[in-house]
C-alpha cells in the first residue's frame, strides 16, 4: 500500500514546481496609449477590496464553525491566495481572456503575462492591462475561497488544494471564459455583470457534488448540531464581504462612470433589503431575529445582485434584495432537510442566491441603466434575455456540477479526501496546522 | 471546614455575592462552568431555524467556611439564586480537611 | 390587556410593507452631463468607507458591553442599514435634498428616486446623481447607528427598530435639510461640513433624551461597574471608524481635490492630537494611560473636525483635537455625576464633542482652506460666524431633545420600550436575538 | 534618588508642549496650480491604507503574545499614531522633505508645515502638497510601530514613548531623508521605491539593537516557549496589512497610473509566492502548514518587494517572494538559535526581508516597468545599481544599529527601560494600562 | 452522596454525553481545564519550528450521584472516553456530604 | 488519596508548575476561576477615570496525590505561590477515595 502522506506531498511539490518555473520568461512591454487616472484608481481600490474577500470569507466562514476548525479556513483562504495567484499569472489569465477558440477557452498568448503590462488593456481601454489582469485573478480567488465552506471540518489540507488548483483550471477558467472572455454564453447573450454565474453558481454548484462525495461530517452524521463558535467574527467577515462587494461589482464596469456607481449603488440596496427580510423571517420562524441571519441576509442579497448590478435600478434591487433572503432562506431549510452536508450552505446561499440573480437578471435589466446592456422580461424585452439567462444558469449548474464530481471521485480513488474520524474530532487546526486559534489564558 | 459549591444561573451572580457581603463573606471563588440538569436546554437560532444547545452556561461559585457557618451560605445563596424556573441549579457540600493561606502560611488544621 | 408581542409585530409588518410597496415605480432616466472619473472614484470609496463606519461602531460599542449584549449591537447595526436605507431610498433623500419648502423640509421630486439616476447630481455636479444619494444616505444610517449605544442593553429590539425608524423621518431627515438640503440653517450661514450638528450633536443629544426616558440599567441603578468585555474589538470598530471618516469628512467636498484632501489631513491630526491627549489626562488623572482611553480619544477627535474639516488648517486641527479631548474626558466624568445612563456616552463623545466642533469652527475657520467658507473670529471673521453657530446648535439640541423625549414617551404608552428585568439581566443576545456571542469550547 | 514616575512624567509633559506649541503659526497658503483628481483620489485611499497598516500591525504582534500583553501592542500603536504624528507636523516633514543641506538633513521651511497648503506638491505635482505631507506622515507612523513588536512584553511605557519619540527625529527623519528626501544615499543612485530601506530595514536593525539592550524577557531567558493567545486576530492583522500594503507600495508611484498599477499588482504576486512557499517550508520542517507561517510568508513577501515594486516586473516579483519567504523562515530559525529576544522577530522579517529586497532590486530592475528607474545585474544594467543598493544597505545597518543602540543606552542611565519582574509577570496590559483585553464572562 | 470528577479528552466529551443519557443520567457540569500528566505535551508549530505546549486542554465533567450509582457511572466514561492512547484522563470520586436543589430547596441530607 | 486544590495568582504558575517537576509530580489540572478574599479587588482605568473589579483572575491548580505526598506538595505550593502580598491565595484539601486511569482502568481502591 502506498503511503499517502509522501505521495501527495511530492506531487504538491511536483505541481508547484512546474507552475512556477515558466514565469521566469515574462516579459514587460512599455506602455502605449492612454490611461485615465480615475478609472485606474477605481480599479485598484476595487482590486484590493474584492482581495480582502477572501480573509473576509475565511471569517465569517470560521465564525460559524467550532473553535477548532476556525484556524483551517483562515489558513485555506491564504493557501487559496496564494495558489490561485500563481496558476492565474502563469496560464490562467491567459486561457480566460486570451483570443477565444471554439467558444470553449482563451488562448495561450499571455502565457506567463506574456505581453500583460502598463500599456491600456483591450477589454478596458482606460486601465492598465496588468491591472486588469489581477482584479479578474481576485475574482478566481474568492470563487475559489467560496468552496472551502462546504467542505469545512473534514476535508485533508493536501487533497484540498490539490483537488482546489485543478478545480481552478478546469472549472473556474472555462467557465470564466464563457462568460466573459467571448466563449459561448458570451456570444448567447446572456448577462453576467459580476459573477453571478461565473462565480456563484459555480462555486455553489460544485460544493454541492463535494459535499455528496464526501459524505456528512461524523457530528451531523449522529444528528449533531453546530453551535457557531464566535458570531462576531462572522459579522465582521460579512461587513468586510459587504464593503469589498462594492469593488466586486463596482469594479466591474472597470471605470469609474455612472455605471459604476449604480452598480455599487444597486448592489447596497439589495443587500440591506435582504438583510432586513431575513431578520423579517427568523422573526416570524424562529419568534427571534438571528444576528447570524442577518449578515448572511446580507450576503445573499450580495449574491444575488451580482449578475445584475450592470443592469438593475433601484428597484429591480428591492425586489432582487427581497427575493434573494427568501430563496436562500429557504434553501438552507432545505438542505437540511435534503440532509447533505454542506457545512457553511455554499450552495444554498451562493448557488441557489447566484441562480435566482441571475434570473432576475432576465426579468429587471433595463437598458436605461445601461445601454449596453438589454431589457428583460418586465422592461419590454421580451423573454429573449430570459431564456438567455436559464440557458447559461442551467449549462454552469450542470458542468459545474459533473465536472466536479468526477474530479472529486476520480481524485478520491489516489488519495484519502478527508481526514481519519478521529482526527475530525480533534479538528483540522491542530491536525492540518498545529495550531490552536485561541489560547487564552 | 467545608466547601459549599453552588452551581447557580450566571445572572444571579452579582445578587449572591451581594448576599454573602451581608453575612461578611467575601471570598470566594468562581468558574464559567457548562451545565445540565432537569432543564434539558435551550432553543437558539441559527440562519435559517433553530437548534437546541444541552449544555448552558452555568456559574460554579465555591466557598470554604468553617463547618458552623454552612448553613447561613446555604441559606443565603439559596435565596438569591432562586428564580423558581427550572434551571436555578445545586448547591454540594463537601468536606475540607485542611486549608491553608498561601500568604501566611497559617493552616486551619485541627480546628474543624 | 393587549399582548404586546402580537400587535408590535403586525405594525412592523405593516410599516415595512407601506415604506416598501411605492419604490416599485421608481424609475432611472439616462444620463446626461459629465462626469469626473476621479471624483467619481473618490465618492464610491468615501460611500463605502462611511458605510463601514457603521459596523464599526457596532463593535467599538460591543466590545464595551457585558458579552451578552455583544451580539445585540451587532444586529441592531445591521437592521439599521436594512432599514434607514429603505427609508432613505423611498422617501429620506427626497425629503431631504429635494426643493426646500419654507426652509424646513425638501420637496417630493425624489420620491422612490424618480429621477435620480446616473447623470451628474446637482449639488455635485462631478459625481452621478445615484452616487450623492447613496453617500448621503450612509450619512444618515451612522447617524441613526450611534444612538444604539445610548439605549444599549435594556431597550427592546422591536421597540428600538421602530423608535428609529420614526426617528430617522422625523429627526434626522429634517435637520440634515436643514443645515445641507437648503433649509434655515443653511440660509442662516453656518458652516457643518460633514455633519458636527447633523450627524453628532443630532445623535448625541437624542441619547440624552432617550437615557432619561428609559432610565438606568438594573445594573448601574445599583452602582455597578460595566467592565468591558473585549477591548480588542473596541480598538478594531475605533481603527475602522477611524479609516471610515477619511471617507466621511473626505469625501464631504464631493470631489477629489485639495478641499478634499485638507479634509482628510486635519481629520487624521485632529484625532492623532485628541487620542496623545487623552492618554495623557488618563494618566494624570489615574497613573495609568486607557487603551479605551486612547482609542476613544481619538473618536473624540474625530466627532470634533469633523464640523471644521473643510475649512480649517492644521493648526486649527491641533487645537480642535486638544479641546476635543479635554471636552469629551470630562463630558464622561460629567454623565457620572448627573448619573443618567447613557451606557457608552455617546451625548459625552458625540453630543459635547459635536457642539465643541461646531462652536470651534466658528473660531478656526478661515477662508485661505475654502474660499467658499468663512473666516472665524480668530481668522479675522468677527463673530458673525460663531453666533450662527451658535444658534444653530441651539436649534438642534432643543429639536432633537425635545422631540426624541416626546416620541420615546408616546411610545411608552403603546409598547414597552424596556426588556423585563429578567432579561435584562441575562441579556439581549440570548433573549432577543436567541443567539450568543460566544461559544468558546 | 531621583523617582523615576515622576521625573519621566514631567519630561513627557515638556516634550509634548515642546512640540505642539509651535503649530499654533502654521499658515495655508492659497492653491495654485493643477491637481489631477484620479492621482488625488488614488492618493487619498493610499493614505487610508496605509494608516490602517498600524493599528493592523498591533493586531498581527498582538495575537501573537501572551494575552495579558495585547492592549500593550494596540495602546502603544494609537499613541505612536498620535506622537509621530504631531512630530511630523511640526518638525518632522520639514527636515524629510525641505530643501537637502549637505545630503544629510532637509531644511527648514516647513516647519509647522508652513506653505504646505492645497496647492500642488513639487514632488508629487498632480496631488495637493497637504496630502503628499500626511501620505509620507504615515510611512513615519507604521515605520515606528514597527518597532514595539521587538520590545513587547518588557518595556515601560513611557520610556518608550521617549525612545521612540526621539528614534523618529534622530533616526527616521534622517534615513527617509536621504534615500527619498534628496539626500546622499539618493544621489548615489540607489533604488527604494515605497521604503524597503527607509522603513523595513531601519525598523528591523533598530530593534535588533534594542533587543540587545533590553535583554530577554523573563520567560524567554528561562527557555519559556510563546504561546500565541489568538491567532485568527494576527491573520487579521495580517490581512489588513496586505490590502494596505497596496497603498503602501501603490502610492508610492505618487499619481494613479501604470506605475502604480504594476506596484500593486507585483505586490501582491510577491506576498502570495512567499505565504505559499512559507507554508511549503513549514509543511516540509514540520509536517503542518502553520497559519502563523502563512501570514508570516505573506507579509515576508510584502516587505521584500517593497523597495522593488516600481522597478520589476511580475517574473521580478515571484523571485522575490520565493527568496522572502527562505530568507525571513530562515531569519527567525537564525535569531532562535542567536539567542537574543526579537520578541515578533522584527529583525528576522523586517530587518532581514527588506535587506533582502533591497539587494534583489539590484538584480531584477527593469526600465521596461518604470524608465525613470534603472536596470539590474539580470536586466543588462551591469553591476551599478547593486553596488549602489549595497552601499545603501550597508550604510542605514549601521546607522540604525548604531544610533539605536546608543541612543537606548544613554535612556537607561536616566530611566529604567523596563518593567520590574514581576510587572513583566503580571503583563503591560494590567500595569501600563490598568486593563485587560478580554473579560469574556 | 459521590463526586465523579472525570478530566477526560474534548473530544471523547459528546460520547461520554451520549452514554451517560442512555443509562439515564442528564445532569452534569463540564469545565474547560488545562491538564498535564502521562502525556508529556503536544507539539505545535510556530511560523518557524515547532515549540512543546505542556498543558493540553482537557475537560473536565463532574457528576454528582447517588452513591449506588456511582459504579455504573464510572464504567460508562470508563468505556466512552478510552482511546487507549496515553492522554485519556483520570477518573476522581469524592465524597459529597449533601446535595440541595436550589429550585425547591429539597435536599439528600440523610440519604447517604 | 488527597486532592490538593490551590487557588494561586496566574503569573506565578510557571514557577508552581516547576518546583512540582523537581519533585517528580507532573500530574497536574488547571482551571482559569475569578476570585475575592482578603485581595478587596483591584482598581481598573475605563475611558475617563477609574473603576474597581472586585473578582480577580486566579488560577486554580488541582493535584491529586497519595497521602504521604501531600505535605511536599503543599510546600512546593506554598514557597513558589508567596509573594507575600495580599492576594496570594489559599490551599484546600479534600479527601479522594478512589482515583481510577481511563485508559487503563487501573484504580487506587484500598490504597488511600
Ligand atoms: N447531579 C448533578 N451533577 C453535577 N451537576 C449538576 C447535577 N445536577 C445539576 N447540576 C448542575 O446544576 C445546573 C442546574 O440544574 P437543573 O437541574 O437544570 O436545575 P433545577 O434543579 O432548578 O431544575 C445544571 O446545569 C448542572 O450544571
Ligand atoms: N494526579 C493528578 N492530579 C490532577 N490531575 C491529573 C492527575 N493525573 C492526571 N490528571 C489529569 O488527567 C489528564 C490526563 O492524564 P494523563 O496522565 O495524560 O493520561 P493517561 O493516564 O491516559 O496517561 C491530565 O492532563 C490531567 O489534567
Ligand atoms: N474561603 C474561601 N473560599 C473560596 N475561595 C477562597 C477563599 N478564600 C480565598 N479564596 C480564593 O483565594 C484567592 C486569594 O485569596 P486572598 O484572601 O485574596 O489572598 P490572601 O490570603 O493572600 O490575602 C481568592 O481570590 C479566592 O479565589
Amino acid at each position: 500500500m502506498m503511503k499517502h502522506g509522501m505521495g501527495s506531498k511530492l506531487a504538491l511539490l511536483l505541481a508547484l514546481a512546474l507552475v512556477a518555473l515558466p514565469l521566469l520568461s515574462s516579459p514587460v512591454a512599455a506602455a502605449d496609449g492612454e490611461v485615465d487616472s480615475g478609472d485606474t484608481a477605481w480599479l485598484m481600490i476595487a482590486t484590493g477590496l474584492v482581495f480582502i474577500m477572501t480573509p473576509a470569507v475565511a471569517f465569517f466562514y470560521g465564525g460559524m464553525l467550532r473553535k477548532s476548525n476556525f484556524l483551517s479556513m483562515l489558513g485555506q483562504s491564504i493557501l487559496i491566495i496564494g495558489v490561485v495567484t500563481i496558476i492565474w499569472v502563469v496560464f490562467g489569465y491567459s486561457l480566460t481572456f486570451g483570443t477565444d477558440h471554439a467558444g470553449l477557452i482563451g488562448g495561450a498568448e499571455y502565457l506567463m503575462l506574456n505581453g500583460v503590462d502598463i500599456s491600456p488593456s483591450l477589454i478596458a481601454p482606460t486601465v492598465p492591462h496588468i491591472l486588469f489582469m489581477m482584479y479578474q485573478g481576485m475574482f478566481a480567488i474568492i470563487t475559489v475561497a467560496l468552496i472551502i465552506g462546504g467542505v469545512a471540518e473534514r476535508m485533508k489540507l493536501s487533497s484540498l488544494i490539490i483537488f482546489l488548483s485543478i478545480w481552478t483550471a478546469a472549472v473556474y477558467v472555462p467557465v470564466a471564459h464563457w462568460v466573459w472572455g467571448g466563449g459561448w454564453i458570451y456570444d448567447l447573450g446572456a448577462l453576467d455583470f459580476a459573477g453571478g454565474t461565473v462565480v456563484h453558481i459555480t462555486a455553489g454548484v460544485s460544493v454541492l457534488a463535494a459535499a455528496l462525495v464526501l459524505g456528512k461530517r461524523i457530528n451531523m452524521a449522529k444528528g449533531g448540531q453546530e453551535v457557531p463558535h464566535n458570531i462576531p467574527m462572522v459579522v465582521l467577515g460579512g461587513a468586510l464581504l459587504w464593503i469589498g462587494w462594492f469593488g466586486f461589482n463596482g469594479g466591474s464596469a472597470l471605470a469609474s462612470n455612472g455605471l459604476a456607481a449604480n452598480a455599487l449603488v444597486v448592489t447596497h440596496i439589495s443587500a440591506a433589503v435582504a438583510a432586513t427580510v431575513w431578520g423579517l423571517i427568523s422573526w416570524l420562524d424562529t419568534g427571534r431575529v438571528s444576528v447570524l441571519g442577518l449578515i448572511s441576509g446580507g450576503v445573499a442579497g450580495l449574491v444575488a445582485i451580482t449578475p445584475a448590478a450592470g443592469f438593475v435600478n433601484p428597484t429591480g434591487a428591492l425586489f432582487i434584495g427581497l427575493g434573494a433572503a427568501v430563496v436562500c432562506y429557504g434553501g438552507i431549510l432545505l438542505r437540511k432537510r435534503l440532509g447533505f452536508d454542506d457545512a457553511l450552505d455554499v450552495w444554498g446561499v451562493h448557488g441557489l442566491g447566484g441562480t435566482f440573480g441571475a434570473i432576475a437578471t432576465g426579468l429587471f435589466a433595463t437598458t436605461t441603466v445601461n445601454a449596453a446592456g438589454k431589457d428583460g422580461l418586465l422592461y419590454g424585452g421580451g423573454g429573449d434575455l430570459l431564456v438567455a439567462q436559464l440557458i447559461s444558469v442551467a449549462a454552469v449548474w450542470a458542468f459545474a456540477f459533473g465536472a466536479t464530481f468526477v474530479l472529486l471521485k476520480a481524485l478520491s480513488w489516489v488519495m484519502p479526501l478527508r481526514m481519519s474520524k478521529n482526527e475530525e474530532k480533534i479538528g483540522a487546526d491542530i491536525i492540518q496546522h498545529g495550531e490552536s486559534a485561541y489560547y487564552l489564558r | 471546614m467545608k466547601k459549599i459549591e453552588a452551581i447557580i444561573r450566571s445572572e444571579t451572580l452579582d445578587a449572591v455575592k451581594c448576599g454573602l457581603e451581608t453575612l461578611g463573606m467575601n471570598a470566594m471563588t468562581i468558574t464559567d462552568v457548562l451545565g445540565r440538569g432537569e432543564q434539558k436546554g435551550l432553543e437558539f437560532t441559527h440562519r435559517a431555524g433553530k437548534y437546541r444547545v444541552d449544555l448552558l452556561p452555568k456559574v460554579k461559585v465555591e466557598i470554604v467556611v468553617r463547618d458552623e457557618d454552612a448553613r447561613k451560605v446555604i441559606e443565603v445563596i439559596m435565596e438569591k439564586a432562586r428564580t423558581g424556573e427550572i434551571g436555578d441549579g445545586k448547591i454540594f457540600v463537601c468536606p475540607v480537611e485542611e486549608v491553608i493561606r498561601i500568604r501566611t502560611g497559617e493552616s486551619s488544621r485541627g480546628k474543624s
